[in-house]
């Protein structure tokens, strides 16, 4: 198997891994870790892709930006308690059995999927062909995402803070 | 090169997805959801530069980028008001969550 | 550049208001609600005036008759819904009105947009800012544990729905190699059971927009929980916003392959009629009941849905027109009620016709209306629906609807039974806040006109919806 | 003029009823109500024998129901040498009873006595319309106005339980038989096209009346005759009426409504020529009928109950002799009987209005107390016995001579045995009421007052005069062989030395008698246990099977019904318990949405 | 005809409702007579387009039509004939009368008088509607405000739940008012969805665009279409009318309801339904009918003869009358089903007797219900003495249900077995007649056990009739005795509104 399948390989372990990790662990400090493993692993999958500006993206916003969030609460609910949050599953079976039947009845489309051959050369310049497409055909949906940034943002604000 | 083709990359996008739903069901701490859901969204984003990688397109680069965006609002939202809910019911155990019901 | 003038009049509303919010001081502000209220009626009659235009955005955005249609409708509810929600008591309500609406106003927005998306990345985001303010304001009285139960619930329900969603959309961006709608309706030919398994799950996330069984599950708590004039709104906008742009993605231009959703469509419409109206039965909470009810009038629509044809489509339409008034109606009459009584039971209907028989009256037209009687809107909402169905050989599932009807007529009189047969326990009219009772008469005056003469709009709903087959 | 007169019977009584019913404040004053009837069947009578007279005949007939090729039902008036007489006779009757109710009543409340006379009026217009009607529905409507009008007359002290009971019998026993009568003309309607007499007699004679079925037809409609006639087998509700006051008895249940339907038959008789074999039913069942009646007759303790046996003795003579094809001669003796009858019934009544009882073991040596009474009740024993020279020797010897010559044997010797028996129970009362000790010595018997001496006197006279005339002038028809006028004479005399040695010399224990036939004596005080059966009947069969169709509809038909509501409701608690309130719960939802989804997509949509 | 005499007819009740609406708060005596006056108004109306009725033009007369919907063919048509004719003079009669029985309703007067009215202008427009659409509308009218005139002013009986389903019954609440309302309704509107799709089809096949009931008798159906939805009408009116197995709203309906509201339920409205299926089924579906007319005649059989005994079994006084409705419907459906002149007449016939006779039954169970506060038979006895003037009209009124002559009564059961006989099932005429001894049979046994006999110790000081009280039963004892010796006053009229009808039936 050539090197690119090995690294898929590996990645896709280590994403598997981390997953599993957010969702099995009990402290949340460490699921949180591990969901920032998960993602880094993800821009891993997305280098593997042939799309670096993802990958930095995926780094920077996503696993910066999110992971920051996640500790913050953690941090913030937590001191609301007052001591260090472990938390529980519940009915585990029956997450799996559905989480599984849902898994296979992907994959079985997936498996009956028509096979593409990659395309050989990968799009010209991303970034740029992004920052187009941004401001092209995509123009209002960046608009739009603009105000749902903000509209949320709001709404965030408003039902975290605590005057009022 | 020949690296491991779409469906590897599909298949592995399900696994998370699934492994998501899975904790989003099982987790009692609202904290602990809002990470299954994460990555659920974040299956969808290998989906989407999959597809993208294999048929050359930059709009599924472009999908990418808002589904980013859009998860990190949805965190965000998400996790004020767990905190609002915290503010009052001082739980963050959705299973306790039950004032409404029938 | 007449195709976007309601979504950047919009745009420029949202940010007055914004402005508003920033500088109102004080702790009643809820001029900004006037404000707000003030600017959808112009955007409305604007709307009103508006003509259909082409596709803009290399087709990712279109201002069709449907469209026009959709979004007449949804700022008509809204502006019932803000008049309704002028006098909201409680502190946040009066001290954050600019953070209300702004959010009113912002997922209005995205609801405007979807309808008109053609592309998948639009439709995504729209869906997304039609949904995320909903959450945070279903929780907005933030000091209350249901209220923010709720709102956590929706949060949940709606996130886990739009993942699946968006993986919908992933799979079939990668199926049909392109964002375009138009490109989909061309691949669905092909048969790629990726995109049909895209398209599934993508229904998927409708489903839980249009609260269709089993993803309605939130509903009935959200309801119950959130202010009662922001629900009445949020029964009927969003769900209209989730049909149109059901009608977009699964019919519009799918040409044979339409068939493909029949099935689907006709058991979610069965399943969610029976549950829906099965559930209604027990239920004891006003607004409850409603919620339960709103499912069932879900699956009804889901009928006309399943007749996959464009005079199907165009019942849909004018059931959505008809349920708004009788929905919104019968809820801001439960916010009259229980403002007085303190109560959201039905209880606290009793000998409501003895006391104020005008305000028990406009209740019983609505519930007539939910529950298909001549002479108002809903009579002719289900009609039409059957009558689709039954053209499209769906005999079957207009059996099951007749007889739920049946079901849904015995709840519905209850409530009845309890504001004219049962004695008040209290006796002097209601107090009824002038706006509130505005809002009232706007949802009879529809009712009752769409009642006596519903031609004008099946028409109308004919004409927008024939493009799309 | 036929027609005029006809219509002016009709119509005074009517017009009376009407005022006495339109106009309370007459029909409480009491007597000048009874008055007004009284004058109104008395005029009424004086045009009926104006009429008999004049031997007016003649027919009239209106369209009442229109249908779209003429009238589908109509009615009219007939009047020929039938109607004529029977018009005659009830008018007279009538006339005689109302005038002896007046007195008779005389302790009844005002109101009451206007109700009484009201429901007279009725009975006589109802009575006059049966008789004179030319077609099969006018004759049914009125058929069923007298049968209330019986209902009304024997419920008079409606709050008596059994008169109640008497009354509400009397009219369900007689409806009975009216289910079959009214099939009949349906049918007969149906195969011949028409209602009316003339029209069907014509087609009977020009035999165009399609046979088949005919003849269940004719007993469909005899069974009207049974009914109203009291044949047996429904014969039971007639001794019950007793519990009317006693004219009533003499006017309805002996002289005229009963004979409704020996006249019925007679007024059809072409109709039942056309089928023998009815007719031999016919005789048989009156010669049956008449026969058990003697019998339980005998063993009476009821004065008007014995009455109300002979009565339906009677009948079966009269049914007989129609039967046997001598409806003339039944119609004959229907004439006298109503006469001697009427006579007995108020005899009957003058001696329960002075003893105040019913029981004839409780009077005795009435004779000496009151004569008057005494002889014209010995009158008219002496004619429904037979003995020559009064009416009811001739018109009994006529049915019997008509009978013997229909060559029916077998109801002859019932009939004949009849007769002794007849003069038997009869002279049984006679001897134990008016001769034998009395009972109650200090008793202040004492004859009538005018009023009801009057008509008792008219009709003993009729009785005698009538009797007279026959011997002077024989009436035409049927003469049997010379043995036969012997023959029922020496059967009455047996009877009435039998009863003599029983009762008044006791040579003969009647014990003895009772003992000898023990079995026959039990039977007939049971009453052949008729009376049970139909209790039963009504009791078990009808009662039950409402009860049981009652349960079945509330609590199967209507129990479906009731559990398919309960079952939405159950349903529908049921359902909403998925809504745990679980947020993880609810994803569970979309999950399982998602996974049906799925499940469909793969193997659904090929 | 410029004065539009029917829409006067029709709409003069719902006038009246309007003005007791607002105009007579707390002001029962004015409520009364407002209520009397308009449908004194309707009476005679009625009355009058009755004699002026041109017999032999025959046909459809006073007609109206102002087109309200031109591109759907919705019209506000109106006509009648002479079966209109007769069953809007039965409902003028009916609440006229009605209006009186119940005067001395207190609870909340305005309104039961207003929703009475209401219902009332529905009844009218049904029979004089001649567009079917309009006629569903009215039907609907007619219909719904009974939910809450039982629902306030009924009252309660009681109902041991026994047998196999007595959970349901508990759950259900089995003879409370609110039950009988709920169901009746429920029922009503069920049956009516039937009726809607018939209407429709009618419509679509037709394809004239057109809801007029003489363009769409002008049109040729298909025998199968026809067959169909004859069979839709014949449920979803024959449910109003009370057939067997779906009568079961009725008693508890009929028993729970107020007085002026049982006399118009089971006087006009149960008619209502037998009209739908003549008018309807009949007029415009004459192979349908012909098909199914069998099935027609078959159950109005069995409604006649358990319809008699359920109401033998019953111990409720008021049950007793519901179930003699529900027998005596069985005479109009069988009249119908023979499609002979007689049967038909007499079905017509028998819709205003029984209207009459169920409306005085109603009524006076009403007055003795006020008088003596008891519905229980068992209880009663000796009420004659009491009330005399009551014991006639019920006497009266028995006589006339057990088709005695001289009664409205028999003239429709004779005419029924006539046709019964000469239909293409003569075994009808079995059932038919013995229906009418087993009605004997109850009627008399509740005459004698309530106003007969000795005095009941239960009640004291009962009275007669009063007042207004009289007008009603006056007024009905003589239209069942005046039409029961003139019957041709009303078939004359009938005939030549069904003579046409048949001759389409028999000879196609």
């Amino acid at each position: 198997m050539t090197g690119a399948t090995l690294a898929f390989v590996v990645v896709a372990a280590a994403l598997v891994t981390a997953s599993l990790g957010v969702v099995l662990t009990r402290n949340l400090f460490h699921a949180v870790l591990y969901l920032a493993g998960a993602l880094v692993a993800t821009a891993v999958v997305f280098l593997l892709l042939e799309s670096p500006f993802l990958f930095a993206v995926q780094l920077l916003l996503y696993a910066g930006g999110v992971v920051t969030i996640l500790v913050f609460a953690i941090m913030l609910t937590e001191r609301l308690v007052g001591e260090r949050i472990t938390q529980t599953s519940r009915f585990l079976l029956n997450g799996a059995v559905v989480a599984a039947a849902v898994f296979v009845g992907l994959a079985g489309f997936i498996a009956r999927a028509r096979q593409p051959a990659p395309a050989v050369t990968p799009a010209e310049d991303q970034v740029a062909g992004l920052a187009r497409a941004l401001v092209g055909p995509f123009a209002a949906s960046f608009e739009l995402l603009a105000v749902l940034l903000v509209a949320a943002l709001l709404g965030a604000i408003y039902l975290a803070r605590t005057e009022d | 090169m020949t690296g491991p083709g779409l469906q590897a990359y599909l298949i592995l996008a399900a696994l998370v997805f699934a492994i998501g739903l899975f904790g989003i069901l099982t987790r009692r701490n609202a904290i602990g959801i809002l990470l299954g859901i994460e990555l659920m969204l974040n299956a969808v984003n290998i989906n989407l530069v999959a597809f993208a990688r294999f048929h050359a397109d930059l709009a599924g680069l472009v999908f990418t980028l808002f589904t980013i965006a859009i998860t990190v609002i949805e965190v965000g939202v998400g996790l004020a008001i767990v905190i609002a809910v915290f503010r009052v019911r001082k739980t963050v155990d959705a299973d306790h969550l039950t004032l409404l019901r029938g | 550049m007449t195709a976007f003038t309601l979504e950047i009049g919009l745009a420029v509303l949202v940010l007055l208001v914004f402005g508003a919010t920033l500088l109102a001081r004080g702790d009643d502000r809820r001029w900004i609600g006037w404000l707000a209220g003030l600017g959808v009626l112009i955007l409305t009659v604007v709307a009103m005036l508006l003509p259909a235009a082409g596709a803009q955005l290399g087709g990712a955005f279109v201002q069709d008759g449907l469209a026009l249609f959709a979004k007449r409708l949804f700022l008509a509810a809204t502006f019932i819904g803000i008049l309704g929600g002028l006098a909201l008591p409680g502190r946040p309500f009066l001290r954050r009105t600019g953070e209300y609406h702004l959010l009113l106003l912002t997922s209005l927005l995205g609801m405007l947009v979807l309808v008109s998306a053609r592309d998948l990345i639009l439709l995504f985001v729209a869906f997304e800012l039609m949904s995320i303010p909903l959450y945070v304001l279903a929780g907005f009285a933030k000091r209350e544990g249901e209220a923010v139960e709720a709102a956590l619930k929706f949060f949940l329900v709606g996130s886990v729905s739009s993942a699946v969603m968006a993986y919908g959309l992933s799979l079939v961006y990668g199926a049909a190699r392109s964002t375009s709608l138009a490109e989909v309706a061309g691949a669905l030919a092909a048969g790629d059971p990726l995109l049909r398994l895209g398209l599934l799950a993508v229904f998927a996330g409708f489903g839980f927009k249009i609260a269709a069984f089993p993803f309605h599950m939130w509903v009935p708590d959200t309801y119950e929980a959130a202010a009662t004039p922001f629900v009445a709104w949020l029964s009927v906008a969003p769900k209209a916003a989730g049909f149109v742009a059901i009608f977009r993605v699964y019919y519009e231009g799918m040409g044979s392959s339409v068939g493909l959703w029949v099935p689907v469509a006709a058991g979610l419409a069965a399943v969610t009629i029976v549950a829906g109206n099965l559930m209604a039965l027990p239920q004891q909470n006003a607004k409850r009941l409603l919620a339960y009810s709103g499912i069932a009038h879900i699956g009804y629509m889901l009928m006309g849905l399943a007749a996959g044809s464009a005079s199907g489509t165009a019942m849909v339409l004018f059931y959505l027109v008809a349920y708004v008034f009788g929905n919104m109606g019968a809820f801001l009459v439960v916010e009259a009620v229980a403002r007085a009584e303190g109560s959201e039971s039905v209880a606290a209907f009793r000998g409501l016709a003895q006391r104020s028989p005008l305000l028990a009256l406009a209740m019983l037209l609505f519930l007539l209306s939910l529950g298909g009687i001549p002479f108002v809107a809903g009579f002719w909402a289900k009609l039409y629906v059957f009558w689709a169905a039954a053209t499209a050989g769906l005999y079957w599932l207009v059996l099951v609807g007749a007889v739920l009807t049946v079901v849904a007529l015995f709840y519905y009189l209850i409530v009845a039974k309890r504001m004219y047969i049962e004695a008040p326990p209290a006796t002097g009219a209601l107090s009824l806040e002038p706006m509130l009772a505005l809002s009232v008469i706007l949802c009879v005056a529809g009712v009752v006109l769409l009642g006596v003469y519903p031609r004008p709009l099946v028409m109308a709903a004919m004409k927008v919806a024939a493009p799309l087959f | 003029m036929a027609i005029a007169a006809a219509l002016l019977t009709l119509g005074l009584p009517f017009a009376a009823f009407l005022l006495l019913a339109l106009v309370p404040r007459l029909r409480r004053s009491g007597p000048p109500a009874g008055w007004v009837s009284i004058g109104a069947i008395g005029a009424a009578f004086l045009v009926a024998a104006a009429a008999w007279l004049a031997e007016a005949g003649g027919a009239g007939v209106w369209g009442w129901i229109p249908g779209a090729g003429g009238p589908l039902v109509t009615v009219g008036v007939l009047l020929d040498d039938l109607s004529r007489a029977m018009v005659l006779l009830v008018t007279l009757v009538s006339l005689l009873v109302q005038v002896y109710s007046l007195a008779y009543l005389h302790d009844e409340p005002r109101p009451a006595l206007g109700r009484y006379y009201a429901y007279h009026a009725l009975f006589a217009f109802s009575m006059l319309g049966l008789v004179l009607a030319p077609t099969f529905v006018q004759m049914f409507i009125f058929w069923e106005l007298v049968g209330l009008c019986s209902y009304l007359l024997i419920g008079f002290w409606y709050d008596r339980p059994s008169a109640a009971q008497a009354a509400v019998k009397a009219f369900w026993v007689t409806r009975l038989g009216d289910v079959g009568f009214i099939i009949g003309i349906v049918w007969l309607w149906a195969a011949a096209g028409t209602f009316e007499f003339t029209a069907l007699f014509a087609e009977a004679a020009a035999g165009q009346i399609p046979a088949a079925g005919l003849a269940l037809t004719m007993v469909l409609i005899y069974l009207g005759a049974v009914g109203k006639s009291a044949q047996f087998p429904l014969h039971v509700w007639l001794p019950d009426a007793m519990e009317g006051p006693t004219p009533v008895s003499a006017l309805i249940h002996a002289a005229t409504m009963v004979t409704a339907g020996v006249f019925m038959v007679t007024r059809t008789m072409p109709l039942f020529a056309l089928v023998p074999d009815v007719l031999t039913l016919i005789a048989w069942v009156g010669a049956l009928t008449a026969l058990l009646a003697a019998t339980m007759a005998c063993v009476e303790g009821d004065i008007k109950r014995v009455l109300a046996y002979s009565t339906i003795s009677q009948l079966g003579y009269m049914m007989a002799a129609a039967g046997a094809g001598a409806a003339a001669a039944g119609f004959f003796h229907l004439g006298t009987h109503g006469v001697f009858k009427a006579l007995l019934f108020l005899g009957a009544g003058a001696v329960i209005h002075a003893a105040g009882t019913n029981d004839v073991f409780r009077m005795g040596g009435l004779f000496r107390a009151m004569p008057q009474t005494g002889i014209v009740f010995l009158i008219g024993t002496l004619a429904l016995a037979g003995v020559w020279p009064l009416a009811g020797f001739f018109s009994k010897e006529a049915v019997l001579a008509g009978v013997l010559h229909g060559q029916l044997t077998g109801p002859f010797v019932l009939l004949a045995l009849t007769a002794f028996l007849t003069a038997f129970y009869m002279f049984r009362v006679v001897f134990i009421a008016f001769f034998g000790r009395p009972h109650d010595p200090h008793a202040h018997l004492h004859d009538p007052p005018r009023l009801m001496a009057g008509p008792l006197w008219v009709l003993a006279g009729l009785t005698v005069g009538l009797g007279l005339w026959f011997t002077v002038q024989p009436p035409a028809g049927e003469h049997g062989p010379g043995w036969l006028a012997p023959l029922s004479l020496g059967l009455a005399a047996a009877g009435i030395v039998l009863a003599w040695a029983t009762y008044q010399a006791r040579v003969v224990s009647a014990d003895l008698l009772a003992t000898l036939l023990a079995p026959l004596d039990v039977a007939a005080r049971r009453r052949y246990g008729l009376d049970a059966l139909y209790a039963l009947l009504y009791r078990g069969a009808m009662l039950g099977c409402s009860r049981v169709i009652g349960w079945l509809d509330r609590y199967v038909v209507d129990g479906v019904v009731n559990m398919a509501s309960a079952w939405s409701l159950r349903a529908g608690d049921l359902l909403r318990r998925i809504q745990t309130g679980v947020p993880q719960d609810y994803v569970y939802g979309v999950a399982f949405g998602v996974l049906v989804l799925l499940v469909w997509a793969q193997w659904g949509s090929r | 005809m410029s004065v539009p005499v029917l829409s006067v007819i029709t709409w003069a009740p719902f006038i009246g409702a309007l003005l007791i609406m607002f105009t007579a708060r707390h002001r029962p005596l004015a409520v009364r007579l407002i209520a009397a006056v308009t449908t004194g108004l309707s009476t005679v109306l009625s009355l009058w387009i009755y004699l002026a009725y041109d017999r032999e033009a025959a046909g459809f007369q006073f007609h109206e039509k102002v087109v309200l919907v031109p591109p759907l063919g919705v019209a506000y048509e109106l006509g009648v004939d002479g079966m209109s004719l007769l069953l809007v003079l039965l409902t003028a009669i009916i609440i006229f009368t009605g209006v009186f029985a119940s005067w001395t309703v207190t609870v909340r007067s305005q309104e039961f008088y207003a929703l009475l009215l209401a219902l009332v202008t529905g009844v009218f427009g049904v029979f004089v509607s001649l567009d079917l659409f309009v006629f569903f509308l009215f039907y609907e009218l007619a219909v719904l405000p009974m939910y809450l005139l039982i629902g306030i002013w009924g009252s309660s009986g009681q109902v041991r739940p026994r047998g196999i389903f007595a959970w349901a019954f508990r759950e259900t609440g089995v003879g409370s008012k609110e039950y009988a309302a709920m169901k009746l309704t429920l029922y009503l509107l069920f049956g009516s969805a039937f009726i809607l799709v018939g209407i429709f089809a009618l419509y679509v096949f037709a394809g004239t665009g057109s809801f007029s009931f003489l363009e769409l008798q002008a049109a040729a159906f298909d025998p199968g279409v026809q067959w169909w939805v004859f069979l839709a009408f014949y449920v979803g009116f024959g449910i109003l009318a009370g057939i067997w197995p779906l009568h079961t709203w009725s008693p508890d309906g009929h028993a729970s309801a107020p007085t002026a509201v049982s006399m118009l339920h089971a006087g006009v409205l149960m008619k209502l339904g037998a009209y739908g299926v003549v008018r309807l089924g009949m007029g415009l579906l004459p192979e349908g009918a012909g098909a199914l007319a069998w099935l027609v005649g078959t159950i109005a059989c069995i409604n006649i003869v358990y319809g008699a005994l359920s109401a033998m079994a019953q111990t409720d006084l008021k049950y007793v009358i519901a179930y003699s409705s529900v027998s005596h419907m069985g005479i109009v459906m069988l009249g119908a089903a023979t499609l002979t002149e007689a049967g038909l007449n007499g079905s017509v016939f028998q819709m205003f007797a029984h209207g009459v006779m169920t409306g005085l039954f109603f009524a006076l169970v009403g007055l003795v219900y006020e008088k003596a506060h008891s519905r229980e038979i068992g209880k009663m006895g000796g009420f004659g003495h009491a009330m005399p003037g009551i014991a006639v009209a019920f006497t009266v009124g028995g006589l006339s249900s057990l088709g005695l002559p001289a009664t409205a009564g028999f003239v429709a059961e004779l005419l029924t077995f006539m046709g019964a006989w000469r239909s293409a099932h003569p075994w009808w005429l079995f059932p038919a007649v013995a229906g009418t001894f087993l009605t004997a049979v109850y009627v008399l046994r509740v005459a004698k056990q309530i106003f007969w006999g000795p005095p009941s110790p239960h009640f004291e000081h009962l009275d007669d009739a009063r007042g207004p009280e009289w007008v009603a039963l006056v007024v009905l004892v003589g239209v069942i005795v005046v039409f029961g010796m003139m019957p041709g006053l009303a078939i004359g009229p009938v005939g030549t509104a069904t003579m046409p009808l048949l001759t389409r039936i028999v000879a196609p």
